[in-house]
């Protein structure tokens, strides 16, 4: 029974916190979207295109940290099998997917104005299409199997193994680059960043945070109740099983 | 008609029992296709160049890589038998097959190939052709893919020889379908490449479900 | 069971002369049996003694090597869509698909041999109605013996072909199966089973293969 | 090892006995690396230098073809109940079955990369850091390979799923393949990529079986 | 059969308070009993009781949901591997290759487990001398289930899990399987059988699974 303990304490713990949670990141938007669309000046160079930066960077920044937590998740479920470990990282794929997506339709729509074009083979678009391939491998590998167990545990070694491909990828980039000369990369880094448009980022990646957050434990939530129907589903099948054998 | 409706739908919804797995192939596709540029280099001049070409084998791989179960789990389970004592005749049970086959993967592939065309810098006046020529290229695909699937059921040597006659087959299709694609960027006509390629799937939309029957009858033993 | 009477005057499995050959090997030949409705013949032997491969056979599953089989009194060369229309068979695999539901998998049969009979109907006669909501996979080995038996109820046809019914099911599966021959029987159909324990069929022809068991 | 060195035994007797497999992918490799000269139009110079890339990707999609089979037949005839109480541990049959697949296709596209060159105009020098090049990295692909064997096993659309979730592994193993194989064409050294090349073999070694393992045991119900 | 005695005091299997579950769903909960050198345990109920899955878990294929199992006085989770190098399981499945033949899939499983007995001598002790050479594709379904039965003769080991053992066996077959059994036990080894029909095991406890079948 303890296996129900947890999750449990989980769900009284989500259904207090939460609503704050939801609060907390509308407010944050708020304040975020003010600053970042009428609170900053244009940029000299790129004009009002830059404000696609205060969405595009911290998506970017989620993704990366959402898969880090999907595969911690992971291992956690695979090394102590903690009850929840396989919900969370359940939970977080698809929304570390939709900020991948995110980061690259907000990439794209800005590059098309400054490097001319949407998509270029740059090593760090690509590896991050990766990333978004590896949260679709993930998502798929989950819902593969008819018994949920198996691919829990599958998808749990595949956001392992894709943990490890993340810095490889990202140490290969030098590699790649040297080889043949990129086409028309504008360094990513390069941009300084101004202090009137420091606060704006601040206030978005903060509020990114809260929204992921609790846009998990909302999923969390789902998922768990989910399989406390399908329980209670099967524990009604077996008492039909057992009337109908007990009446032949 | 009944019986082949029950069939395709049965064969659908086992490839298909969640969202995710009618994205699969188009999955596969993006991210094979997403290869080349880290192989051939990210010059978009280059990649323009061999678009097609690489849209093209890569949903002949695709195509590939779908066959394997085909048949294997109707065999392996028994299901074959009922199929053959069905009012349906192994010509209509192969064709369903095919069929499936083209909705599952060549299907979701058309809708892709505008994609990884744009990933891989194809020129904008090149996607009614390449999706043109996708469109009667695939149907042949699958048609002697499910003739090399029914000839490696279960089969010794015989079947075998044949299997590699079909592969090879497959490279005059992908070079018809390259050639159409090829002659529009230059400013030639493609009607030759395309006439031929429909004569080809008719042909094979003939020939192919008769010897898939003939196959598949030697697998009833 | 099922209203309608499959009886009918000329509806006559007859078998002359027929031989089996696998790969190269006769198993058995100069078979004769004459079935009229109503009848049943029981296929005992050995293992390997063929018993299984007289039923596709009769199945026309596997091509004859010798002799010839006729029902209603005409060669089932002539009409073979007919006659497959009129059996019915039970082999050593179940059909099932693992990924499908019980009820899904029983469907799809249903409609590809345009059943006449409920698939629940026919899941609630061999007792598989509680599990009718499973993926197959979670089926046991006699629930999907079961299913079989469920295959076979979907529509009224007048010849069984049974390998083996009995395995795997429980005395209780078992009796339901001997329940479904003979009501087969009385509604005039024909049953050809193998089976290696006794089933307690009723009035049976015995057609012994192979050497001495 | 005896029950290793069965197990091997076994599959490659299989393998060979059906012969299909290590053909069709030679075959597959062949027959889409021949297409390239078709779509780009026979310029030597351009041939030549994607050559090696070519090859190198070629090599990756074609060892994606057999995988699917690697563990499904033994999964459905029980055998693997058989494996897993065995004395072998679950680790080494995964380790098995990865040499196997290395053996079956690594092997032949090693045999069979020269050719490809040939058809693709590599210049003669570019062949033996290419051959080089392929021997560190088709284990490390039939590796990744295996580990989606495993992880797929049993699952609806098994072929192209397996492949699907592997391709982005294999990038960084082609990234470097061809790294190597650049800085010699440039005249540099390609040492430190063949460095990183045997630490990825080396750590896919140690890693891979006992994911595998994880894997399989969940498949065992 | 062997001249290898298995009997030793404290080989006894002992399971306390065991319980399987099968997707969320608990098929049997406190199941305890211990098997001394030469007894025997037959699994009845029916069909879907959980007979096979109690087999499987008892082999070590499915975890336990609760419960110990302990094998010679000390917990088998301690050490798995010398466990599963003491027992032998014939479940529904063959594990047969289609295309090897039928000797070159017993050498297989021989030399993968190290076998003490030659091939040809376990073939031949189950009747199957005369298919040595057949590619396994061609075996009947009795003649599948004694090349299972062939696995189990080639090492002896102390414990045998046998899922319906004598399923598809002809009257001789079947002779073959109790004796083999039999032997097994005078030999001191221990056997848990599952079985619909009644087995002449000789002296066993039974223990009934599911409700009244
Ligand atoms: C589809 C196209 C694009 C993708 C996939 C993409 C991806 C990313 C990723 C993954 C990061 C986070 C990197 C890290 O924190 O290490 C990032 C940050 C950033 N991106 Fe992009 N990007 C794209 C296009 C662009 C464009 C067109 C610009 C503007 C010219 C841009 C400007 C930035 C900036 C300024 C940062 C923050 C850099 C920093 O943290 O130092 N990105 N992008
Ligand atoms: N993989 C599985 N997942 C979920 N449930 C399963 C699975 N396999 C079997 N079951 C269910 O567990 C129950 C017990 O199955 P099991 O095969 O152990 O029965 P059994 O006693 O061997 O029956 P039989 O006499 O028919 O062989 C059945 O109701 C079955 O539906
Ligand atoms: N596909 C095949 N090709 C060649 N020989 C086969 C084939 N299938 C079966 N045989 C052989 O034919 C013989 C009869 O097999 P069959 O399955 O008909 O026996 P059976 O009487 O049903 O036996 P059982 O009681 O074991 O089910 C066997 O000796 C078998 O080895
Ligand atoms: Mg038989
Ligand atoms: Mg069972």
């Amino acid at each position: 029974m303890h296996r129900f303990a947890n999750p449990g304490r989980f769900l009284r713990l989500a259904n207090r916190i939460q609503p704050w949670l939801k609060a907390l990141t509308v407010l944050g938007f708020i304040i975020g979207l003010y600053l970042a669309l009428w609170g900053s000046p244009p940029d000299y160079q790129q004009g009002e295109t830059v404000r696609i930066m205060y969405v595009h960077v911290p998506a970017a920044w989620m993704a990366l940290f959402a898969y880090l937590l999907v595969g911690l998740a992971s291992a956690s479920s695979l090394i102590w099998r903690h009850p929840l470990a396989d919900v969370a990282a359940e939970a977080m794929s698809p929304v570390g997917a939709a900020f991948t997506l995110i980061a690259l339709i907000t990439g794209s729509l800005w590059g098309k104005p400054m490097w001319g074009t949407y998509w270029v083979w740059d090593a760090r678009l690509t590896s991050f299409l990766l990333l978004f391939f590896l949260y679709l491998g993930h998502m798929a590998l989950l819902g593969a199997f008819d018994d949920r167990a198996r691919g829990q545990r599958s998808a749990a070694v595949l956001a392992i193994v894709g943990l490890v491909n993340l810095p490889v990828i990202k140490f290969s980039v030098d590699w790649w680059n040297t080889l043949h000369q990129p086409a028309s990369i504008v360094r990513m880094g390069g941009i300084s960043i101004d202090s009137s448009m420091q606060w704006p980022l601040f206030a978005m990646a903060i509020t990114f945070h809260l929204f992921m957050l609790a846009a998990v434990i909302e999923r969390m939530r789902t998922l768990l109740l989910e399989a406390r129907l399908r329980n209670q589903r099967l524990a009604a099948f077996e008492r039909v099983g057992t009337q109908a054998r007990a009446s032949e | 008609m009944r019986a082949f409706r029950a069939l395709l739908k049965r064969d659908l919804g086992l490839g298909l029992r969640q969202g995710i797995d009618a994205l699969v192939v188009v999955l596969f596709f993006l991210a094979a296709g997403a290869l080349f540029p880290f192989a051939l280099g990210p010059e978009p001049a280059l990649l323009a160049r061999i678009a097609a070409g690489i849209v093209m084998t890569m949903a002949a791989l695709a195509s590939l890589l779908s066959l394997d179960r085909l048949f294997t789990a109707d065999y392996e389970d028994g299901s074959l038998d009922g199929l053959a004592l069905s009012p349906l005749s192994l010509e209509l049970v192969a064709l369903a097959k095919v069929a499936t086959h083209w909705l599952m993967t060549g299907l979701p592939l058309l809708a892709a190939a505008p994609v990884l065309g744009l990933l891989l810098n194809l020129a904008p006046g090149g996607y009614p052709i390449l999706l043109l020529a996708l469109v009667l290229v695939t149907p042949a695909l699958s048609l002697l893919g499910g003739l090399g699937a029914a000839l490696t059921l279960g089969a010794r040597r015989g079947g075998l020889l044949l299997a590699f006659l079909i592969l090879p087959l497959f490279i005059p299709i992908l070079i018809l379908g390259m050639g159409a694609v090829a002659a529009v960027a230059e400013g030639r006509s493609a009607l030759g490449a395309l006439e031929l390629l429909v004569a080809l799937d008719l042909g094979l939309l003939a020939l192919v479900p008769w010897a898939m029957a003939t196959a598949l009858r030697q697998v009833l033993r | 069971m099922n209203p309608v009477t499959l009886k009918s005057p000329d509806q006559s499995l007859t078998a002359s002369g027929i031989a089996c050959r696998r790969s190269e090997r006769m198993l058995f030949r100069e078979l004769n049996f004459t079935l009229t409705p109503g009848q049943a013949l029981m296929l005992r032997g050995p293992n390997g003694s063929g018993k299984s491969s007289l039923l596709r056979l009769l199945a026309g599953l596997l091509p004859m090597a010798e002799g010839a089989l006729s029902w209603c009194g005409r060669p089932v060369d002539e009409d073979r869509a007919a006659y497959r229309a009129d059996l019915a068979y039970l082999g050593h695999l179940d059909a099932l698909k693992p990924q499908l539901l019980v009820r899904e998998n029983l469907q799809f049969w249903a409609d590809l041999i345009g059943a006449t009979v409920p698939v629940d109907n026919a899941l609630a006669k061999v007792g598989l109605a509680p599990c009718a909501d499973f993926p197959a996979q979670h089926l046991s080995a006699g629930q999907r013996r079961r299913f079989g038996l469920a295959r076979l109820l979907l529509k009224p046809v007048p010849i069984w072909l049974l390998d083996e019914p009995s395995t795997a099911l429980d005395a209780n599966g078992q009796k339901l199966a001997l329940d479904l021959i003979a009501r087969h029987r009385a509604a005039g159909g024909i049953a050809i089973i193998s089976s290696h324990d006794d089933l307690a069929v009723g009035q049976v022809t015995t057609l012994q293969l192979g050497g001495a068991a």
